[in-house]
């Protein structure tokens, strides 16, 4: 059966839109949403609920339906959507829900974007007063952002054939949004609900750009987009919801609120059905009732909860063959899915009638939408002639018109809007020019708040209160009589208000009942708290752009081309892709890191080491400073040295460690480690700008200007010679923890003779600009030696032979200097640097703390994992075991010959020579505890 | 055996045009000094020695023309300047900067970041995909100089004309910026 | 309708499904819980049940179980790396394991297992070593690779090819979710089955102290005299304590989750990222309930910012593509306290009588069971239970803290 | 996101900016003379006010400045920002 009229409704009835919807082909119209569609078709099931399985229809014709909750399957999967809110398009392929719905299975194809908008008013809104509040503000100058959730602007206009100042109001809509787009400094967002409104005037909205194009959405447009819009002012001109009454089995299809039936009728052109009794506690029912009626529905009846009905509509009804029966309720329905029967009794008690009927329309009043309002943290009052919070109070940026006030009247919501738009403007700095003329209805329904009545006393069982979540009026007795007082526990125990639609239409009935159930006044309670986002929002469009290769910046050295050419394999440090090691055919990571080591150790290695901070230091106090930072003496360095220094956080733990360079008497460079540089900046920016603002230094971040090469090796001097022909490298002119300016293949170059691998080595620096083209000189150079580039994995194993720690990996937040080994960099003479205090305290000073040690598994070929758990026994006694400590490096070593690793262990310095024990699978590794440097301890090697 | 230069954005050379969305090309090898100074003597003293007024007012630049040539000097903070030139005078103007007795600092920084310049009609739609702040030109007028966020990478953004801009980026980061601007001018009919 | 002398509801009848009542205060205790939260609650369940202890009252400012309790994720696990840690919530799981039969209520306790997800090569040195301490303390625990992730949670994007690959994980089977109401409605049941007064809507605002002892608390209902009192207020508790002068190392944090809307079952277990900062599970009812990181100010809000909730969709999209069509439903945010090894602060006080319960930061919910236990022998016995004994507010002079970043960077 | 009034850039996105705690706690001028409970107690403690609230922030994306605020932590609305070294001025809460 056809319910789409001849005529009306938004709708292009000369083009047919086919989908499908639980199997069934359909067809419909661009203009429909699915659910108007489905209406058209007379289909009113569209799923069934979640715990009952009870056939659930559709309630309402906008995003607060609690009921018409479907699966789109074609073009893509996408869960939970209301056919009120979905937009039909050719090809459509959706099906009706049972509470549940399904993510696709394969990844989501299209883009999502977020854009910032600042803007002097924002008005949610596009209904009579949003529209007045936008224009009274655009006119004034104001830069204006105008949002809206429907696909075209008018808010409850689009639901009535009323006109406004003898025209149809589409018309006067037409005019306003005409000139509104017209206006510079305007912009219109339609298909956009603002869902979350924070501090400072920052309110989120989402804009569903392509949905309604379906399977014709340009892939190169983002599907949906979050503004970001920061604004001085808002308008909330957010309308109202019709709220059902709840009585017996008013959950059936086919029960439709009444407003909801005439936007069926107006703005889709579809008849709820054939045959309607129309159930209302005030008078807006009966202008659905008569426009029903107009169109061709049989209205045998409407139920009037009121002890009298307002004469005149009840004449006009009469006029049309519809009784009214006043002081009557709706007291069940019949139906095996959709109605076919309502019980009609008087309120109180007494005989009810059954009337056949398919529709029944129900009003039970209007929720004002205060969501957002609330989450401006608006404070809330409870409007009793309304039955319904209303915003309590006037916010500084926030204002609210129209019939979310509770303001019913259009002509007085526009005035509202034309306000609030006027105060807007002001208090954002503008003059409103003129007035915007407020349009006068001739609507046949003087908008009067009715009787305020939440359930009419029935089955409770049967009586739904939250129609999502299945939730009755049994449950709320079950609630207050398990002892239950506040209404956030009961909405807990009976889940009322967290489903989908979050109670849009049932909270506040909700409330109501408890009350009732509580015998408590509505005005002395709080509303339950609204929370963003208003309506539903997809993770996707959360996420926005930052998906991929755009989720977190990839940070890359100069000279990371050269490493992605030569099949390096990559280490994430922090946003740094470092290279990890260069496998060659056929190797794997041991393989490559040996030979690596090997090479590095027996004739010449290199590695980008650009990724390590670099800070410039410069103020006649900055020797001064860099004590205070490091645990050992940095003023007394001299100009053309380098010393290695610890830094330790005020609990005298360590937290970074490097070389620092000094450059000038009043200037040094220093070097942290690569995931610490941005933080160790900004710690001594911290001191410097919050507690020493008189000491004169200045650092600034060189990181990126300079790429920096360690060359490593006994053949390293020969190597750097042949592109330093300017620089004397003998180990006389250049001495271990020296530095000079050179050119180094031409370019200038600072070269710093240090050493992390104990071979003789130099860190050659240049600017980064000039990075990749060394690295290819010095390899060119070095290949007479086989120069051998490395990563970190190799970097790892020559520091950890050496018995150097890696910050992060050695440490934990929990380890001294002390507990490192090293005493040496930690000052004697200094009177105070940051953590010395700590170093005083109890633990600190107990002799069994954890201490970084070597460990020789006693089977050379052993490799112990990293993180191993070390214990004292060469057998395991039932848990909790004691646990010694943890091997924090180990690596099968090319100049040992064998396996080692590097571990912090209870009283690690007492215990070298003891045999220790790893617990491994399930078996027990035997070590010995060594010393912590493994290769050369003699520092033979450095020299070369 | 000179080892010639490679830029930042060497490998995106040749892609830099989003168009019809906005044009991007970059400025490789500027000379970039980072100054921090705040005896507003010594600020006036350092401007005459390049021939440009430093910036007094936060979030502006300016520029000036003296012994080298044309150069920008854009305001970082209340004690912080970048001053920005043609390539290869880095050297010659530190020297000049030196030659100023005052109580601060004065680094080469010219490899810290690279420049791009962005012109064309959707350049402000663009940026407003990852940059929080205000881009109307009543709020951000030609000379407007701020360091914030762009997407999630720290920038230098310059207001330098109508619909041009110059976002100067921390070199690590460029390739990053490069593509998220790559990717942001799909919308405005960029094909990638 | 009720005469006002009457509380809400009093005139109703005793339900089968009784919970509590709602008295009127006493004007003494011998002890009184400051905070009906999850952790209030099961110190007065466990006062009365282990140590016979009834004569308590737990005053809750607003509805029992409304803060931190009302606001968590419900992930319950103990793979803490150090010993005293994994004392403490090994304890608790272990109590969470037959907390049902205890209770004689549903609590919908699953132990659905957790994935710890290692994101770099530090990650998964630390992942081992919390893995080897973990086995070693006897707590369930094992390193799975890739592939074992996939297996165990088939969602979980495992590509090498991503900004940042999923190089492995922990995986604790014993862990697992709970369904949070329910447990404070069960320890709320049983504690007041046992004589236990549950008052709600009554706020402390004093401490009144004699001789260096508590002697009574002040309330928005008037003065409490108490012998003991025990501070279970988490989020508020330096508020508290400063009524009495004492200064607590903790800073208070907005800490924000949401849910998605109902959906088919797509995953099966707790998967946790402490490097892209998102924490996942599916409740019973099949809606995601998802965590992120603390906003980083101090905050007693309820509130957060919403810019951490972007970045956590778009790690969360990382890590599990499918959920890219899944729609956010609701955020909110409780508020934790942060000490700073990140480890709790549950003991004696420089006042006599006087218990503190704080600093859990992210780890309260799971933590539920096993300090309402030693927490209650503390208070009973006037001496730490072995389990909270090395959580003293005296570590951080002594240096002795339990730094458990690792574990709690992220949450829960 | 609030937007935090930088006392040179302006008002900016919370993004932008560092948070650090409680303001206005010095680093004590001779360590060494403390004993460890006011060691700690510098280390460590801190106010934690529900309500107005002395505090550092650094606006880290921006020009880089510490400076501080006195925030309401209840409605984390910012009271007043003023300069390091500057007292903390008056507010109403």
């Amino acid at each position: 059966m056809n319910y789409r009229t001849p005529t009306g409704g938004a709708i292009d009835r000369n083009t047919v839109l086919r989908f499908t919807f639980n199997g069934q082909s359909y067809t419909g119209h661009p203009g429909d949403t699915l659910a108007s569609a489905l209406l058209a078709n007379g289909v009113h099931e569209v799923g069934s609920s979640v715990k009952l399985g009870r056939p659930r229809g559709i309630v309402a014709a906008g995003s607060e339906d609690p009921t018409s909750l479907v699966q789109i399957e074609a073009p893509f999967p996408e869960p939970m959507l209301l056919a009120t809110t979905v937009e039909l398009y050719d090809g459509l392929v959706a099906r009706g829900l049972a509470g549940q719905g399904r993510l696709a299975n394969e990844p989501d194809p299209a883009r999502y974007d977020a854009k910032h908008e600042h803007c002097d008013v924002l008005v949610v809104g596009a209904g009579p007063a949003g529209l007045v509040a936008a224009l009274t503000a655009a006119r004034s100058g104001a830069r204006v952002v105008l949002v809206d959730e429907q696909n075209q602007a008018g808010g409850a206009l689009l639901g009535v054939d009323e006109y406004l100042d003898d025209r149809p109001s589409a018309e006067w809509v037409a005019d306003v949004v005409a000139e509104l787009k017209s206006t510079p400094g305007v912009l219109v967002l339609e298909r956009t609900t603002a869902f979350g409104m924070y501090q400072d005037g920052f309110v989120l909205a989402l804009q569903k750009r392509t949905d309604h194009l379906g399977f014709a959405a340009p892939a190169s447009v983002a599907r949906q987009r979050v503004w970001r819009i920061r604004t001085r002012q808002t308008v909330l001109a957010t309308g109202a919801h019709e709220r059902p009454v709840v009585f017996a089995d008013n959950d059936r299809p086919g029960i439709m609120l009444a407003s909801s039936a005439r936007t069926f009728r107006h703005r889709y052109g579809v008849l709820p059905g054939s045959r309607a009794v129309v159930f209302t506690t005030n008078d807006s029912a009966y202008c659905a009732a008569i426009d029903l009626a107009e169109s061709g529905v049989d209205i045998p009846l409407i139920v009037d909860a009121r002890a009298s009905a307002p004469s005149r509509l009840a004449t006009e009804c009469a006029a049309r063959g519809i009784e009214v029966r006043a002081g009557h309720v709706v007291t069940g329905t019949e139906g095996s899915g959709r109605v076919t029967d309502v019980h009609v009794a008087p309120l109180g008690s007494g005989h009810a009638d059954t009337v056949v009927c398919d529709t029944l329309l129900v009003s039970g009043g209007w929720n004002p939408v205060v969501s957002l309002f609330s989450q401006a943290r608006g404070k809330l009052r409870y409007d009793s002639e309304l039955g319904a919070f209303v915003p309590g109070e006037e916010l500084e940026t926030v204002r609210v018109a129209g019939s979310a006030t509770g303001e019913l009247d259009l002509t007085a919501c526009a005035r509202q809007g034309r306000n609030a738009g006027a105060a807007a403007a002001i208090a954002a700095g503008f003059t409103p020019s003129g007035q915007v003329p407020l349009p006068t209805s001739d609507s046949r329904c003087t908008a009067r708040s009715g009787l305020v009545l939440w359930r009419v006393p029935g089955a409770e069982d049967s009586s739904f209160v939250d129609l999502q979540r299945d939730a009755t009026v049994s449950d709320v007795l079950r609630a207050t009589g398990a002892g239950l007082r506040s209404l956030e526990h009961i909405k807990r125990y009976t889940t009322i208000g967290t489903a989908h639609d979050q109670g849009k239409t049932s909270g506040m009935i909700a409330a109501g009942i408890v009350a009732e159930a509580l015998g408590v006044e509505l005005a002395d309670q709080r509303p339950t708290t609204f929370r963003p986002p208003y309506t539903s929002v997809s993770f996707a469009a959360l996420a926005g752009r930052d998906r991929g290769e755009l989720h977190d910046p990839v940070r890359v050295t100069a000279i990371h081309p050269w490493h992605v050419e030569h099949g390096a394999l990559f280490e994430d440090v922090g946003q740094w892709k470092r290279p990890w090691y260069y496998p060659q055919p056929g190797e794997d990571l041991h393989a490559a890191v040996l030979r690596e080591c090997q090479a590095t150790r027996e004739s010449v290695g290199m590695m980008d080491g650009s990724t390590l901070g670099k800070i410039d230091l410069q103020g006649s106090d900055a020797g001064k400073f860099l004590d205070m930072l490091y645990t050992n003496m940095m003023s007394t360095l001299k100009v053309g040295k380098i010393r290695y220094g610890v830094m330790c956080g005020v609990d005298g733990m360590v937290i970074d460690d490097g070389t620092v360079i000094r450059v000038g008497e009043e200037r040094y460079l220093v070097t942290t480690t690569t995931g610490n540089a941005a933080k160790i900046l900004d710690w001594m920016e911290e001191w410097l700008q919050t507690e020493w603002p008189h000491l004169d230094v200045h650092c600034t971040s060189v990181t990126e200007h300079w790429a920096t090469i360690p060359l490593v090796g006994p053949r390293s001097r020969d190597v750097l010679a042949a592109v330093a022909p300017s620089l004397d490298v003998s180990n006389e002119a250049f001495e271990f923890m020296t530095w000079h300016d050179t050119e180094v293949a031409g370019v200038p170059a600072r070269v710093c003779r240090i050493s992390f691998s104990g071979e003789l080595a130099y860190e050659i620096n240049v600017t980064a600009w000039h990075g990749l083209a060394v690295w290819e000189a010095l390899m060119a150079a070095g290949a007479v030696y086989g120069i051998t580039p490395y990563g970190t994995e190799t970097m790892h194993v020559l520091r950890a032979e050496k018995g150097y720690p890696i910050i992060g990996q050695e440490t934990d937040a929990t380890v001294t200097p002390q507990d490192l080994g090293m005493s040496w960099a930690v000052s004697k003479k200094k009177p105070d640097f940051i953590g010395k205090r700590s170093f005083a305290r109890a633990e600190n000073n107990r002799t069994d703390r954890k201490q970084l040690v070597g460990l020789l598994p006693v089977d050379p070929s052993v490799l112990l994992p990293e993180g191993s758990q070390i214990v004292e026994t060469d057998r395991l006694p039932e848990p909790p075991v004691r646990m010694l400590g943890h091997v924090t490096s180990s690596y099968p070593s090319a100049a040992l010959g064998r396996t080692f690793a590097l571990a912090l262990v209870r009283s690690g310095h007492e215990r070298i020579g003891e045999t220790l024990y790893v617990p491994v699978d399930d078996s027990l590794v035997p070590v010995t505890v060594t010393d912590s440097v493994l290769y050369d301890k003699e520092g033979a090697r450095r020299d070369g | 055996m000179t080892a010639d230069p490679t830029s930042p954005l060497a490998a995106w050379t040749d892609r830099l045009t989003f168009a019809p969305a906005l044009i991007a090309s970059e400025r490789p090898f500027l000379s970039q000094l980072t100054v921090r100074v705040s005896d507003p003597d010594a600020v006036a003293a350092l401007g005459s020695a390049l021939g440009v007024v430093f910036p007094s007012v936060p979030c502006t630049f300016t520029t000036g023309s003296g012994p080298f040539g044309a150069v920008e000097v854009l305001w970082l903070g209340p004690d912080e300047f970048l001053v920005v030139a043609a390539p290869d005078l880095q050297l010659p103007i530190e020297d000049a900067l030196r030659a100023v007795p005052f109580k601060g600092s004065v680094v080469d920084t010219s490899a810290q970041r690279t420049t791009l310049v962005l012109e064309g009609s959707h350049v402000r739609d663009v940026l407003a995909h990852g940059c929080s702040v205000d881009l109307h030109p009543s709020s951000a007028p030609v000379g407007t100089c701020v360091q914030t966020l762009l997407a999630r990478t720290g920038i230098i953004l310059q207001v330098t004309g109508p619909d041009r801009f110059t976002i100067l980026v921390r070199s690590s980061f460029a390739q990053y910026l490069a593509a998220w601007l790559s990717d942001a001018c799909v919308e405005y009919g960029a094909v990638p | 309708m009720t005469s006002p002398a009457q509380p809400p509801g009093a005139h109703l009848p005793e339900h089968p499904d009784f919970l509590w009542e709602n008295p009127e205060p006493k004007a003494s205790y011998d002890v009184v819980i400051v905070g009906g939260g999850g952790h209030g609650l099961a110190t007065a369940y466990y006062l009365a049940k282990v140590h016979g202890i009834t004569n308590v009252a737990v005053l809750e400012k607003g509805w029992l179980a409304g803060g931190n309790m009302a606001r968590n994720t419900t992930i319950i696990r103990s793979n803490y790396l150090w010993d005293e840690s994994s004392g403490i919530y090994e304890h608790s799981l272990k109590l969470w394991e037959g907390l049902e039969d205890d209770l004689g209520y549903p609590i919908l306790f699953d132990q659905r297992g957790v994935l710890n997800l290692a994101h770099s090569l530090q990650d998964v040195r630390d992942s081992i070593r919390r893995v080897n301490a973990n086995r070693l303390n006897g707590i369930d625990a094992e390193w799975v690779d890739p592939a074992g992730v996939k297996e165990i949670c088939p969602i979980v994007n495992v590509s090498q090819d991503v900004r940042y690959p999923v190089l492995g994980a922990t995986y604790q089977p014993r862990a697992g979710i709970a369904k949070h109401d329910y447990v404070a409605w069960g320890y709320a049941r049983a504690a007041h089955a046992m004589g236990v007064d549950l008052i709600q809507n009554c706020e402390v605002t004093g401490l009144e102290t004699a001789g260096g002892r508590i002697t009574a608390v002040e309330t928005s209902r008037g003065r409490i005299a108490a012998g003991r009192v025990a501070l279970c207020a988490a989020g508020h508790s330096s508020v508290l304590a400063a009524m009495v002068g004492l200064r607590l190392p903790l800073a208070s944090h907005p800490l924000q989750a949401l849910v998605s809307e109902l959906l088919e079952p797509v995953h099966p277990t707790v998967v946790m990222s402490n490097a892209v900062h998102v924490y996942v599970s599916q409740a019973h009812k099949g809606e995601l309930v998802m965590g992120a990181g603390i906003d980083s100010y101090n905050g007693y809000g309820q509130r957060g910012s919403f810019h951490i909730i972007e970045q956590q969709m778009s790690a969360a999209l990382e890590l599990f593509p499918v959920f890219a069509r899944a729609h956010l439903l609701r955020t909110w945010a409780g508020i934790v306290d942060v000490s700073p090894d990140a480890s709790p602060i549950v003991g004696l006080t420089p006042v006599g009588g006087l218990y503190l319960n704080c600093g859990w930061g992210t780890g309260g919910f799971k933590a539920t069971p096993g300090v309402g236990d030693c927490f209650a022998h503390t208070i009973a016995h006037d001496k730490p239970h072995q389990y909270n004994e090395p959580f003293t507010l005296e570590r951080f002079t002594t240096g002795a803290l339990v730094d458990e970043h690792g574990a709690a960077a992220v949450a829960h | 996101m609030q937007l935090i009034p930088c006392p040179w850039c302006g008002p900016r996105e919370e993004a932008e900016f560092h948070y650090g705690g409680q303001a206005h706690v010095a680093y004590p001028d001779d360590p060494s003379a403390l004993s460890d409970e006011e060691w700690a107690q510098y280390v460590f403690f801190r106010d934690n006010p529900s309500g107005p609230f002395a505090e550092r922030w650094s606006h880290n994306a921006g020009c880089r400045r510490w400076f501080n605020a006195v925030r309401d932590t209840r409605s984390h609305d910012l009271l007043a920002v003023y300069r390091v070294g500057e007292p903390m001025p008056e507010v109403t809460a």
